[in-house]
């Protein structure tokens, strides 16, 4: 199809993915409040942020990379979203997913983080660089066993390209590769935890040690983009969880129920569990999910799963 | 301890060495062919009756004159060792008898030195014992009176005169007559003559006289004359 | 036409007459005697000339008129006229040499000194076995006295102990003699062969061989020849370790044909125990001349090894063989000496005085590169024939002992080059310029080993101007050194140019062209970063030219041989580079050490490898070659070395850092993928003769932890440099490991990281060199917010961080995709996994480098400072500009690797349009290329939209909590900046390889001062090691 | 018969040599051994030519010119004895030139006390 | 008879060698040094070289006997250590 229309589609696939991030955003704040015994905001309450912090009339930067590290942000957030084919078979939501395949999506991942990396670094507090310290390292440690992971699913499926992945899951929920192969999918799910920052390895914004961390000099107008993207770029990350685990959805709403139940999985554990000194963090996920990782791919490549 | 108990080993290694040497050496009943050959070249064609004499300054002339060579550096080294300081020796002095009989001896002595080395192709004996006998002449001297001062510059000039010499009629034999060292410059004359066996006794004598001035200025340079 | 007679009447005749032409004046003695020595010099050259080229056959004299076994007969043939040559030439600039101390001297010295010189002539020519002795005799005792030339207890004691030993020894001698006639009844070499020695004669022959081999100073048995060497004149010592062992060794060389095999053998290995042991206890010395003398001791012993083990190879190499080492020890460690006699420093370290005496510190490199047996002096030909010998033999613990030793000795040779040149010599009083004579003998060996150097070159091996390029290089820029830098410079750049033209056509195979590409044209803009440097920047651009053409010259290599030599004019060329650092002493002596163990291994690998049948380039001619396992292993690592795999990776960072800084891009970028191009050379043999064993399973691993530990160690570095060190170990080991995948998709991500890993890495060397020229640090805590001073630098930086990190627009991405599908397809997945978590930790590192010097607050020292110059912009955004092209077009890059995988292997990437599919997934750089630009423009719009009135403040005014930052040294984020990582990983992080390799070099080093022990000053005890070394040869033989 | 007798005299001298080389500390004494090292060389040399009942070979009434061949001891090895001897004396000569100005320098005769250049 | 002679004189010669490497007074070990020489100069002529008698008779016993006695003088004149 004409690249008009493959644009528009993108245009209508990120309105819908965001505002999905938003509301999601807005009931995990929903969530932690309850279990801390009390009502919480509403649940649109994200979008109400976004208007507010646009609606400034004052900002402060600190140069050029400053005002690039958001941009950066979006744009991350934007690409991998765009990278991965959202509902398997229609053509509104399979986005630019022609471009490349699961090792793109993964390393997309990076560029965004890069430039808030940067941006903040920019800001000049030392808080930020602080953070960045702690997101950076933590993400090379949940790195390896979602990288396990992914190396597990390409034996399996012998194939990188996310769309065959998904097709390959389909027919009843017993080929998902949770049930093919549920130590990738255990190692996954960790890393996942840490992708998302929630409580036990949320080291990275550490509300009370270093206050948001990264983004503590971003302000205004920037705060606005970050927040768009916080919920653009945590939508992308449930749907290429989706696609690669629980075999991708067929329908909008298949995707709105699977990727809920993902998100509910980090929220919930987010909300029980303390947060981990930095190092406690990167010996943990050095630890348990690297071994998960590598008996899967030991089970699937050697042990003859069913691929 | 070790340093005797090593010295022990080296030593009956040593003897183990030269053991089977000592067990089956059987004496040789005759010469071998170069011997043979020696015997009959030096009597035929060197006409010398003292063989030893031909093989020393002809047929191994080479040797020879190697060997002045190491006295000649022996002299020059221990001069460059000992000439440096002027010790002065307290030289006892020698008896009366000494005295007078050393006049009489000394020249007696000289005589003996110059007929040995002289009648080096003839008699046992050669320049290298003719210049020893010479240079114990000197040493006698040497002792028996203290102020005898001995004139160095003829000693050297004895010295190298003779080797020169040698040297010189060495070359001689390699232009005139093919060989380095060649007797044959010289008539043969009769076996047996004082004047035969071509250049021999010349060399021997020259070489008689290079040891003795040699060995005497060893004795001097050692002994620290005044 | 003269006879060599001559040369023993002359000297005889003069010798007698000295003292009295003395009477006439010193003056007339010493024309005398200069006169015969030039004399015999003469003859000598004339007879070589004559029988080398006229082939006249070998000229016997015979004395006293008489034929062979009557009389005495001397001969003169190729070999002792060689010998000789040498022998009185040395004799010759000796006494230049010791001009000023034979005027003062008494006339003695040099009646004995001339004699002594006789001695050797007769020693060498005479056929006859008391003849020898006699000679022996008078060698030995002019020796003798001329060590008290100058009078000290030293000298004395060292005279007497040198003495006794030879005492002992000549009765040895004698007694062989005379048993040798009893036995076989003759005494003439010409009449007596190794039939006749059988049950009880063979001990006479024991006792001559081993009297000679006593006199050529085996290991336990010469104490008493050390002392000597320590403490007696330069110039005696000179004739002594050269002239007298030459002529010594000719005496074993020739007595040789008559000792049956295991007599041989057991010498031969004695050779080579002393060659180890003297060089392993040489690491322990400190004085100059006991050095000299330990080295000289071991070069002899090695001699002798080599006469005995080269027995059957064809006579031309053998003649190279013992010929290139003897004229290499000869003129290098009478060079030495000379020297030592000129500095009169005792002690190693005290040389460094030498530095401000520009012709003498060259001559002292060129010695000492000499005697280290790197090319293109004879030394190194010798050697390389020499193991190929070995080899041939299957003397393998032979030829393990001479490269052990020969390391030992590059060890301590270079340890005391690199001191000389670096260490500081300010509390020493500067050396008094030493008097013609003296300099004028050194000059005249330095010169004549050149000259014999390129004969060799050029006669024996026929290379052509092309090999001798990278020297020409250095003696060009060397007499063009007073122009200023940039004309140097540009000149440069030219003859880059020039020599890329040259060596296009001799290119025949697109391999060739991408790594020519590398080699050539990656220097040339790397070049330019150094057109920056101000005055003169002497010897600068010499040595570099030398190391872009030596590279050139690896590519069109035809034979192993002409590899390894333009391999080794690389290691001399970068090693010199380096050696320019400031603090550089321990980095270049470290770096030399790796690289010559490598080079050492890389010579016994082509030793065992089979010659290439075809005569086209080695990269094509190796397919073709079936390389044995041995061979493989050994050059694998023999290359790995020099691509600073894991374990022995310690110099590269040292070697990075303390390089000057224009000088590190080049060794990061071009110098490291020499080391992968060799590895790719043995990988293409193995492709097509695979051994049983599979190598290149446990290469990936190794290639794979270097890509780890390299990225874990750069995240921890506070130096920039030692970070992109680091850095650059790890991208070679992500290269080392593609390249072991022995797959199509494996090369061809290789190759492609190869390419890349040059262009982002010399940029951010030149950007690092930049910075350091503005901010004259490299530690990064102490710059800080350069951002906003160096703008252009920061850019490169940033493209180059994306591109080494791999994130998608760019080019790495695409190395990064090839290398996963690479590894997962080839079935490798526990290495792909540790290359995933390789590369996440590589962000660290990364992050690290652009954050502390560009973000975060700026010093107040470097508030004033200025973009960095315009020679550093230029290169950096012209690699930029190559890294952007490649990452919108990448089939630009990927068709031509595909087309070099696919004469190897059967492709397996197909290329539709823009798109690179491989059985596992796809990848379309020029899309991705445009989302990320379209995805990047939506953001940037809605900033522009929001930014509208802000307001820009300084970087001090942040979020405080209202109060203000103290100040920006300490609100600045960057020293040690990821210690909880380092304590999450805990035992992981300490530095076992840097341990490792100390503890090996400690052991050496005691091993050296143990064995060190055995010399313990004591005459006795040294004759007591004599008759005990002489016992146990006897044992060891089993004489009868 | 004779010359074994003397040969093994000679190797006996030869090793009583060294022994006193190699245990004496007085230099002297060690050249005093250095020398009966020598003397035994000698005597080994000239015994190793002798023949059975033969005279010298030199020619005269008792030895007439035609059958000196049977008569005559090997003249070779008396040859050679001939320069030992003389290079014998001037090592001797050097060697104790060195040792006097050895002590001249350093008062003392024992070997032990020149050790100061070592390792 | 000869054979007694020889034995008789090489029985003297080691015990003269024995005594030279063992006396505590240099002067006498040169002495006996020097004997030992005289004996061998006999022996010489038992074994039928003159020459070499006469070499050592002069050489061996004489002057190397003089010169091991100069260098002893040389030497003492100091203090009379030996």
């Amino acid at each position: 199809m004409s690249l008009a229309t493959q644009i528009f589609y993108a245009v209508i696939s990120v309105t819908v993915a965001t505002a999905y991030g938003l509301t999601l955003g807005g009931i995990t704040r929903k969530i932690y409040a309850r279990v801390h015994g009390r009502f919480g905001p509403p649940v649109w309450q994200p979008f109400l942020d976004i208007i507010q912090t646009s609606g400034r009339r004052v900002s402060v930067s600190h140069g050029n990379m400053f005002l690039l590290g958001p941009v950066f942000r979006l744009a991350g957030g934007l690409g991998t979203y765009l990278f991965i084919p959202v509902i398997y078979g229609s053509a509104v939501f399979s986005n630019f997913s022609m471009a490349g395949d699961l090792l793109l999506v993964m390393y997309f991942v990076f560029f965004g983080q890069l430039g808030m990396a940067l941006g903040a670094g920019q800001g000049g507090h030392p808080y930020s660089p602080i953070g960045i310290a702690r997101g950076l390292a933590q993400m090379s440690t949940f790195e390896l066993p979602f990288a396990l992971a992914v190396i597990a699913v390409a034996i399996q499926y012998n194939s990188l390209n996310i769309t065959s992945i998904v097709a390959a899951q389909q027919g009843g929920f017993m080929n998902w590769t949770l049930f093919t192969n549920p130590l990738a999918v255990v190692a996954a799910m960790i890393s996942l935890l840490g992708m998302n920052m929630h409580s036990p390895f949320s080291i990275v914004l550490a509300p009370q040690e270093i206050p948001i961390g990264p983004p503590i000099e971003m302000n205004s107008g920037f705060l606005s983009i970050l927040q768009t993207n916080r919920g653009l770029f945590a939508a992308a990350k449930l749907v290429l969880f989706m696609n690669l685990f629980f075999g991708g959805a067929t329908n909008l709403l298949e995707m709105v129920a699977k990727t809920f139940f993902i998100y509910m999985f980090s929220v919930f554990v987010g909300a029980a569990y303390p947060r981990f000194r930095p190092e406690q963090s990167f010996r943990f996920f050095l630890k348990w999910p690297t071994i998960a990782g590598i008996l899967s791919i030991i089970y699937i490549a050697y042990l003859g799963g069913t691929s | 301890m070790i340093r005797n108990m090593a010295v022990l080993l080296a030593v009956i290694g040593l003897v183990a060495m030269f053991l089977p040497m000592v067990t089956d050496f059987q004496e040789r009943e005759n010469l071998n062919e170069l011997a043979a050959d020696y015997v009959e070249g030096s009597i035929n064609d060197l006409n010398t009756p003292n063989v030893v004499t031909s093989v020393i300054v002809t047929y191994r002339g080479l040797d020879t004159l190697g060997e002045v060579t190491v006295l000649f550096l022996a002299t020059v080294g221990v001069g460059l060792l000992l000439k440096g300081r002027k010790e002065d020796m307290i030289r006892i002095s020698s008896s009366e008898l000494l005295g007078t009989t050393s006049s009489v001896l000394v020249a007696m002595i000289m005589i003996l030195g110059i007929y040995i080395f002289t009648h080096g192709h003839l008699t046992p004996g050669g320049g290298f014992q003719g210049g020893v006998v010479i240079a114990s002449g000197f040493l006698l001297m040497l002792l028996s009176n203290v102020n005898v001062k001995m004139n160095h510059s003829i000693m050297h000039f004895v010295e190298s005169f003779s080797g020169v010499a040698y040297v010189g009629i060495g070359v001689a034999g390699l232009v005139l007559a093919i060989g380095f060292l060649n007797p044959g410059i010289l008539p043969l004359g009769r076996f047996g003559e004082l004047f035969s066996a071509g250049a021999i006794p010349v060399i021997y004598s020259l070489i008689g006289l290079k040891v003795g001035s040699e060995l005497t200025s060893i004795l001097v340079t050692m002994g620290g004359e005044k | 036409m003269v006879s060599p007679i001559y040369i023993l009447i002359l000297s005889l005749a003069v010798g007698f007459l000295l003292s009295i032409l003395d009477k006439g004046g010193r003056r007339l003695s010493l024309t005398a005697f200069y006169g015969v020595l030039t004399f015999n010099v003469a003859v000598v050259a004339d007879w070589l000339y004559r029988f080398v080229f006229h082939h006249v056959p070998n000229l016997v004299i015979n004395t006293a008129g008489f034929k062979a076994p009557i009389s005495i007969n001397l001969e003169l043939g190729v070999t002792e006229a060689f010998v000789l040559l040498f022998a009185n030439l040395t004799g010759l600039l000796a006494a230049v040499y010791l001009f000023r101390k034979f005027k003062e001297s008494q006339v003695s010295s040099l009646i004995l000194y001339l004699l002594l010189i006789m001695g050797v002539n007769g020693l060498v020519m005479t056929r006859d076995l008391f003849n020898m002795f006699v000679f022996l005799e008078i060698l030995s005792i002019s020796t003798f006295a001329l060590t008290a030339l100058t009078r000290n207890l030293k000298t004395l004691s060292s005279g007497f102990k040198y003495m006794i030993a030879g005492g002992v020894a000549s009765t040895f001698f004698l007694l062989g003699v005379v048993f040798v006639y009893y036995f076989t009844g003759s005494l003439n070499l010409g009449f007596l062969d190794a039939g006749q020695f059988t049950g009880v004669s063979l001990i006479a022959l024991f006792m001559l061989s081993v009297a000679v081999f006593i006199e050529l100073k085996p290991f336990p048995a010469n104490g008493w020849v050390l002392d000597v060497y320590q403490s007696v004149d330069s110039g005696i010592v000179s004739v002594i370790a050269v002239v007298n062992s030459a002529a010594v060794g000719f005496v074993f060389y020739k007595i040789m044909p008559l000792m049956p095999q295991n007599f041989l053998t057991v010498f031969g290995i004695a050779g080579v125990v002393t060659f180890f042991f003297s060089n392993m206890m040489g690491l322990k010395q400190e004085n100059a001349k006991r050095l000299l003398g330990y080295s000289s001791v071991g070069q002899m012993g090695l001699l002798m090894a080599v006469l005995v083990f080269t027995a059957n190879a064809p006579t031309n190499i053998r003649y190279l063989i013992i010929g290139g080492l003897f004229f290499n020890h000869l003129f290098s460690k009478a060079g030495l000496f000379w020297l030592a006699g000129i500095v009169k420093q005792e002690k190693t370290r005290d040389w460094t005085v030498l530095r401000n005496n520009k012709l003498l510190l060259v001559l002292f490199g060129l010695f000492i590169f000499a005697l280290s047996g790197l090319p293109p002096f004879p030394g190194f030909w010798a050697k390389w024939e020499f193991v190929k010998v070995l080899v041939d033999a299957k003397m393998f613990f032979v030829l393990t002992s001479v490269l052990v030793g020969s390391l030992f000795e590059l060890i301590f040779l270079f340890r005391w080059f690199t001191i000389t040149v670096k260490e500081d010599n300010s509390e020493l009083e500067p050396m008094a310029s030493p008097h013609g004579s003296m300099v004028l003998p050194a000059s005249v060996f330095g010169l004549l080993g050149s000259v014999a150097a390129f004969a060799v070159m050029k006669y024996f091996y026929g290379f052509g101007w092309l090999q001798v390029l990278p020297i020409g290089a250095v003696l060009f820029f060397y007499l063009t050194d007073f122009l200023p830098a940039k004309v140097k410079g540009f000149l440069s750049l030219g003859a880059i140019a020039g020599y890329g033209y040259c060596i296009y056509p001799l290119i025949e195979s697109n391999i060739q062209l991408f790594f020519g590409a590398i080699f050539i044209v990656g220097s040339a803009v790397n070049l330019i970063s150094t057109l920056n440097r101000k005055n003169q920047s002497r010897g600068f651009y010499g040595f570099l030219l030398m190391m872009i053409f030596s590279f050139g010259n690896l590519l069109i290599a035809t034979s192993y041989l002409e590899f390894f030599l333009s391999w080794e004019f690389m290691t001399i060329a970068s090693f010199l580079l380096i050696l320019r650092g400031r603090k550089a002493q321990k980095a270049s002596l470290m770096y030399m050490i790796f690289s010559t163990a490598g080079a050492y291994l890389l010579m016994a690998g082509f030793g065992f490898a089979p010659a290439p049948a075809s005569a086209s380039a080695l990269i094509l001619a190796i397919e073709s070659v079936n390389l044995p396992l041995i061979s493989i292993i050994v050059l694998a690592i023999g290359f790995m070395i020099k691509s600073g795999s894991l374990g022995v990776h310690i110099w590269l960072p040292e070697a990075h850092a303390e390089a000057e800084s224009d000088v590190s891009s080049f060794i990061s970028a071009i110098l490291l993928k020499a080391g992968v191009f060799g590895l790719m050379m043995v990988a293409i043999s193995y492709v097509s003769h695979a051994p049983s064993f599979d190598v290149f399973y446990w290469i990936g691993w190794i290639g794979v932890l270097t890509a780890l530990a390299g990225a874990f160690m750069a995240s921890f570095q506070e130096d920039a440099k030692r970070l992109l060190a680091y850095s650059s170990m790890s991208q070679v080991g992500y290269i080392v490991a593609a390249l072991a995948l022995i797959t199509h998709l494996g090369w061809v991500s290789a190759l492609y990281l190869v390419f890349n890993h040059m262009m982002f890495k010399s940029a951010l060397f030149i950007a690092v060199a930049g910075i350091y020229y503005r901010t004259h640090t490299r530690t990064m805590y102490k710059m800080g917010g350069l951002i906003s001073k160096m703008p252009w630098t920061f850019m490169t930086v940033l493209m180059c961080i994306i591109a080494v990190s791999g994130v998608p627009p760019l080019s790495g991405f695409g190395g990064k995709w090839l290398t996963y599908t690479a590894f997962i397809t080839k079935g490798w997945y526990l290495q792909a996994g540790v290359l995933f978590f390789a590369s996440g930790v590589s962000f660290l590192y990364l992050y690290r480098l652009i954050h502390t010097i560009f973000l975060g607050q700026l010093k107040y020292e470097h508030q004033e400072v200025r973009e960095a110059p315009v020679w550093f912009i230029i290169p950096q955004f012209i690699f930029l500009g190559a890294i952007m092209a490649i990452s919108m077009f990448p089939s630009l890059i990927i068709k031509p690797l595909n087309v070099i995988a696919m004469r190897y292997f059967d492709s397996s990437i197909q290329i539709e349009g823009l798109t690179i599919i491989s059985d596992l997934g796809y990848w379309n750089g020029n899309l991705i290329m445009y989302v990320t630009m379209g995805v990047f423009a939506v953001p940037f719009i809605l900033l522009l939209l929001v930014k509208g009135k802000t307001q820009k403040v300084k970087q001090f005014n942040i979020v405080y909590s209202a109060e203000r930052p103290e100040s920006p040294q300490t609100t600045h984020v960057a020293h040690n900046m990821y210690a909880h990582y380092r304590k999450a990983l805990g035992s992981w992080t300490v530095p076992r390889v840097e341990a490792f390799w100390s503890g090996v070099s400690e052991w050496a080093h005691a091993f050296g001062g143990f064995f060190r022990r055995v010399y313990t000053g004591n005459g006795q005890t040294y004759v007591l090691y004599i008759i005990m070394y002489i016992v146990v040869i006897y044992a060891v033989m089993g004489v009868q | 018969m004779i010359s074994s007798y003397t040969l093994i005299l000679g190797i006996a001298l030869l090793i009583i040599g060294f022994y006193a080389m190699l245990t004496r500390k007085n230099l002297i004494k060690m050249v005093i051994g250095f020398s009966i090292a020598d003397t035994g060389t000698h005597i080994i040399i000239v015994s190793l030519g002798y023949l059975r009942g033969k005279t010298a070979p030199i020619i005269d009434q008792a030895v007439s010119a035609v059958n000196a061949v049977q008569k005559v001891v090997d003249p070779i090895p008396s040859a050679l004895v001939l320069t030992a001897i003389v290079i014998g004396l001037a090592v001797t000569a050097v060697m104790l030139s060195f040792i006097v100005e050895m002590y001249r320098k350093n008062k003392s005769l024992s070997i032990d006390d020149y050790q100061e250049l070592k390792w | 008879m000869i054979p007694v002679i020889i034995i008789g004189l090489g029985v003297i010669m080691l015990a003269a060698a024995i005594a030279a490497v063992y006396f505590k007074s240099l002067l006498a070990s040169i002495i006996s040094a020097g004997v030992i020489s005289l004996l061998a100069s006999v022996i010489y002529l038992i074994l039928g070289s003159p020459d070499v008698a006469m070499t050592e008779a002069s050489i061996g016993s004489g002057l190397t006997t003089v010169i091991f006695l100069f260098a002893l003088h040389r030497v003492r004149k100091g203090k009379s250590d030996d």
